[in-house]
């Protein structure tokens, strides 16, 4: 349909209803600008329209928590005085249009929304999907340039990737998803609101120049004048420059260090108009923003594109106005361009000027909290969400070749490949990296000669990201609740207690009756799960419509969560640690084959339900662990994930260079799955009293009594060269 | 024969690059400078130049961020 | 003894080397547009991004007025030591023979690797043991000179993580006071974080310097 | 005056982009390429183009590892 065939608004993305809504709001017909602002902050993405009724089943407060949903991040109280501030964000989208970019300003947007509340960042997590690599050239293609520009951005700036997750499952072929999550510290006392505030105070904007990045939507207001001639009118993909940020970053910090700021808050979706409006209604004032003072990467830009560009690398503050000297000369420090462009009014109207002419004026309650929300009609399915896929193990493999062939799989092996292409390490605190504990771990006061040489413990942090698709497609409440459960076991090996969690909701179409119906119940189970475990969502982001052509994607809530542990001197590693250790399964597992990792591999579609936990057990089970990993008694734990116990021991090994000798349970199956509530230990006999003891550290080789014994360097081998050859 | 192509930041895409090198460029005493935009060079042997725009635009360039020119029949660089 | 180390707009491991410095010594940060070391013993200029690694790693960089000191500082015999995109600097700035070229996989790595020290009589080394574990993390980290250098650490066998020529990852000048390495011995200085092998150079400059200071030198 | 840089890595030295590039092509159905290599391209306004072999010698190519080629007087592209 060409642009002129419909009303603008539709253009746009309104309904006719939301339309009416604003006039009668509005009391006239908006102008360009205005409706190019409206239609942005009424989007989806921004005003959460279809989640944020279902949102409100989340459980956000928790005796650590200091910033709940709400701010650009969430925080929790750490001790000694330190908040951690942390939230993940998708940008499945722009990714699937151009990987490298996308994925790069993925990370670079999420890092803003931590140094905006005024936090440094410490840490970036992320979740990847993708379609089955081993037969798409295109998720090959996804896969590497996505990672590439995680790094890019990751590295480049100086805050390190320590952890993340890839699933690949057909239904991510042509919508794969990239979140990303970051972690940020601070003192108390620092974080900050991005809420303006002081009528008269001024409004800065600082960072980039604003182009013609991201325009998205709205340029179809450009459009109908757009000739053939004109192509550099059209929006563009969004750039990312870590080097900008990185200035921007310690440029913010230092800006709220001097206590310069009355309030800051980083340019995202929707740009200036967004970042602005919010600012102003969570101060409850208004805001006056002269267009023609914004410094412009091409000179034409029209008004609107203006207020929408998605400019990446720029903030906005709120400066008193005998401090806004000061604030561009730290700015000028940094070699950052800062300009003022507006002031704060008492009037709750969001006024857009060139120079003296009054572009637009829009009551910001209109902008921000007005669009309608709506209930969704939630239906569940008639046919299973999940059919199965290709086989690619044989159904009659022997316990050996099912073993080596999940450990080669797309979905269990070595990450090597990827996460070599992040720094984990940059900033000294990282005390676990990937593939040595189940949870990265940072320590979080600063290492030095004095920490080494001190008995002082050194308290720390440990987080996990985690969310299985599949297993949400199998059972929604309960595949979404096992995410939470991972996570937290996850964190329980390495001895940490959960503080809060944040997550990302990435789903399809809500306006479809099957994919409200997964969106709903996969919430209901994180809220269960976030209560049964004390945990509390602090924040998180909502990506929907991730469809295309062949149906929605898998239901897939990300979950990140944080906790803390007293010292980093015990934090626990996976891998097996010494000869003669006793291995002990703990926990009250209850294997199943259906939805797991060796189903899906021999082709076999999920029936039924995921295994019901006994939360309880898994509660004190999560206990045990962590406890017996804080207190040194515990030489190595892992929590049996996909691939089941059979995969977990294998993992263990190859992680510790050393093999075992495990005689299992009666009838225990040897690859079912059941996340989130066993866990391989290791340790002295006494210290695994009362434990189900299985076996002993020790040797060349895994062998399960009468199933397997296969030789440690063929475990590695699988499960190294894996990836590897599967994106060659 | 040998082929050149150039590949270049399509116009009003942000070129990081470009900019750092701008802004170098004066502190070195070289002045009057503008309009700096950093890409890539490719250059090759191609026995059927017709394919060059299919190469460049499946492999060479990203057309989505940059534009690219190809010059047929360039001298020999050993 | 103090450290100085030098920190660019793009630089990202600064108060790391400054922190592993500050283990042996006193550390302290030096801004890209500072006209004077403020009497400092050593200069590190260590890794990241400096502007953005845009153009050519460290080819910028090079040209801040800052350098203009270390230069002077090299050429009148202080110690300075650049790791990874200080390495790439100085052999900008030639204060060392040789480039760094993208990575032969031309990817980014980040990895353990074990080095070997072929030359323990430098004042970089002299503490160290004949093999340490190290990190190394870049793009740009291929080393090549198309004429000799002295080499000081080479990657062992089979842990060449970029395809330099001759396994080489730190070279030295031939004066003996200018020294670059890929690898990131700030990053192994402490066994909670992976390793503390690193410790032993940033103890090697401490010695250098302090029997320097004692020579009357 | 609009003038253009071609770097390239010097002769014999190993490229792997080039070498890259020339094992990716066959894979898109691209045959009888060979020799392929991967340099940068500088494109800039200069007022004083007597000026671009210092610029080039001391900041946009490293002489040890690139050669350069200056071309000056390239129509503008916008
Ligand atoms: N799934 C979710 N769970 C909890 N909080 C959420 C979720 N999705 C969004 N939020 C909260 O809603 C607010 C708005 O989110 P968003 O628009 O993504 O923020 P920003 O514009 O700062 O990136 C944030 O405070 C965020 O934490
Ligand atoms: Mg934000």
């Amino acid at each position: 349909m060409s642009a002129a065939a419909q009303p603008r608004h539709r253009e746009l993305g309104l309904t006719d209803r939301e339309y009416e809504l604003i006039l009668a709001g509005l009391g006239r017909e908006p102008s360009d600008v205005e409706l190019a602002m409206l239609s942005l902050m009424w989007s989806e993405h921004c005003a959460y329209k279809h989640s944020k009724k279902l949102l409100r089943r989340l459980p956000t407060e928790g005796p650590h928590v200091l910033v709940g949903p709400g701010e650009n991040a969430g925080a929790v109280d750490v001790g000694d005085g330190l908040a951690i501030a942390f939230k993940v964000e998708s940008h499945n989208h722009p990714s699937a249009v151009e990987p490298f970019q996308g994925a790069a300003t993925g990370v670079g947007g999420i890092l803003r929304d931590i140094f905006a509340i005024g936090a440094r960042p410490i840490a970036v997590l992320d979740s990847l999907r993708f379609g089955e690599v081993a037969d798409s050239q295109r998720s090959r293609y996804l896969l590497e340039h996505a990672v590439a520009g995680i790094g890019h951005y990751g590295n480049s700036i100086g805050v390190p990737t320590v952890g993340g997750e890839i699933y690949f499952e057909p239904s991510y072929e042509q919508n794969c998803l990239i979140n990303a999550m970051a972690v940020g510290m601070a003192r108390h006392e620092r974080l900050t609101s991005a809420a303006a505030a002081g009528i008269g105070n001024r409004l800065i904007l600082f960072g980039a120049l604003t182009g013609r990045d991201g325009i998205g939507g709205a340029s179809v207001l450009a459009s109908a004048e757009l000739g053939e001639g004109d192509a550099a009118k059209r929006p563009t993909v969004q750039i990312g420059d870590p080097f900008a940020e990185k200035k921007l970053m310690e440029c913010s910090l230092e800006l709220l260090e001097r206590e310069l700021l009355a309030s800051l808050q980083d340019l995202g979706a929707a740009g200036l108009t967004s970042a602005a409006s919010e600012m102003a209604s969570k101060g409850a004032v208004g805001l006056d923003l002269d267009i023609s003072r914004v410094p412009l990467r091409e000179a034409d830009m029209e008004p609107f594109e203006i207020m929408v560009s998605e400019s990446q690398e720029r903030m906005l503050c709120v400066v008193e106005p005998d401090r806004v000297e000061a604030v561009l000369a730290v700015c000028e420090h940094w070699d950052i361009l800062a300009t003022v462009i507006g002031e704060v009014t008492a009037q709750p109207v969001f006024r857009i000027l060139r120079g003296e002419q009054l572009l637009g004026e829009l009551p910001v309650a209109l902008l921000v909290d007005d669009c309608p929300l709506y209930d969704l009609e939630p239906q569940a399915p008639s046919a299973p969400l999940y059919r199965g896929g290709d086989q690619r193990i044989a159904t009659d493999a022997t316990p050996a070749q099912a073993l080596l062939g999940l450990l080669a799989s797309a979905n269990i092996s070595s990450r090597r490949a990827v996460f070599e292409q992040y720094d984990p390490v940059v900033q000294s605190r990282t005390v676990r990296r990937p593939e040595q504990a189940d949870a990265a771990v940072l320590a979080l006061p600063v290492l030095d000669a004095r920490s080494a040489a001190g008995s002082q413990p050194i308290p720390a942090i440990a987080i996990s990201i985690d969310g299985n698709g599949r297993r949400v497609a199998v059972d929604p409440r309960a595949g979404a609740a096992e995410a939470v459960y991972e996570c937290a076991a996850n964190l329980a090996c390495t001895g940490a207690q959960p503080l809060g969690l944040t997550n990302c909701l990435n789903f399809g179409n809500p306006e479809k009756p099957h994919v409200a119906w997964q969106l709903s119940e996969a919430i209901d189970g994180l809220a269960a799960a976030c209560r049964e475990l004390d945990v509390p969502v602090v924040g998180g982001n909502v990506s929907l419509y991730n469809e295309s052509p062949d149906g929605p994607i898998l239901p897939t809530p990300v979950v990140g969560m944080v906790g803390r542990l007293p010292d980093a001197r015990h934090a626990g590693r996976l891998g097996f640690a010494a000869a003669g250790d006793r291995i002990a399964l703990v926990g009250h597992f209850n294997p199943r084959r259906d939805g797991s990792e060796l189903a899906k591999l021999q082709g076999s579609a999920p029936a039924g339900a995921l295994p019901a936990k006994d939360v309880a057990a898994l509660r004190e089970t999560h206990r045990l662990v962590r406890e017996g990993v804080r207190s040194g008694v515990l030489h190595s734990a892992h929590d049996i994930a996909e691939g089941g116990i059979a995969v977990a021991l294998a993992e263990c090994a190859i992680a510790g260079g050393i093999g075992a000798r495990v005689r299992l349970p009666d009838g225990l199956d040897l690859f079912g799955e059941d996340l989130g509530t066993a866990f391989i230990v290791t340790g002295s006999e006494q210290a695994l009293a009362g434990m189900t003891l299985i076996g002993e550290v020790g040797g060349e080789a895994l062998e399960l009594e009468g199933v397997l014994n296969v030789p440690l360097s063929e475990l590695a081998a699988a499960h190294d060269s894996g990836l590897p050859a599967l994106l060659r | 024969m040998r082929a050149r192509v150039l590949i270049r930041p399509k116009a009003g895409i942000l070129d990081p690059q470009g900019q750092a090198v701008e802004r170098a460029l004066p502190a070195l005493g070289f002045s009057g400078v503008a309009n700096v935009h950093v890409g890539r060079l490719v250059e090759l042997d191609v026995d059927d130049a017709s394919q060059l725009p299919g190469m460049c635009e499946r492999l060479l360039a990203n057309p989505l961020i940059e534009d690219y020119e190809i010059i047929e029949g360039v001298a020999a660089h050993s | 003894m103090k450290f100085g180390v030098i920190r660019f707009p793009g630089t990202c491991d600064d108060v790391d080397a400054q922190l592993a410095a500050g283990r042996v010594g006193d550390a302290e940060l030096l801004w890209h547009r500072d006209r004077d070391l403020r009497g400092v013993d050593a200069v590190i200029v260590p890794g990241g991004f400096s502007y953005g690694d845009y153009l050519r790693a460290g080819a910028i960089a090079r040209f801040a007025p800052v350098m203009s000191q270390v230069i002077e500082f090299a050429h009148a015999g202080g110690l300075v030591f650049g790791i990874c995109n200080g390495f790439q600097i100085l052999c900008e700035a030639g204060l060392l023979p040789g480039a760094l070229l993208v990575n032969d996989h031309l990817k980014f790595v980040f990895r353990q690797v074990n080095l070997d020290v072929v030359d323990a009589d430098t004042a970089f080394t002299r503490s160290c043991p004949p093999r340490l574990s190290i990190p190394v993390k870049h793009t740009t980290g291929r080393y090549y000179s198309p004429t000799p250098v002295q080499v000081v650490l080479r990657y062992s066998a089979g842990e060449n993580p970029n395809g330099s020529q001759d396994d080489i990852a730190g070279v030295i000048n031939a004066e003996g006071n200018v020294f670059g390495m890929m690898p990131h011995p700030e990053h192994a200085v402490d066994p909670l974080t992976g390793s503390s092998d690193g410790l032993r150079m940033f103890e090697s400059i401490r010695a250098s310097v302090e029997a320097r200071v004692g020579a009357g030198a």
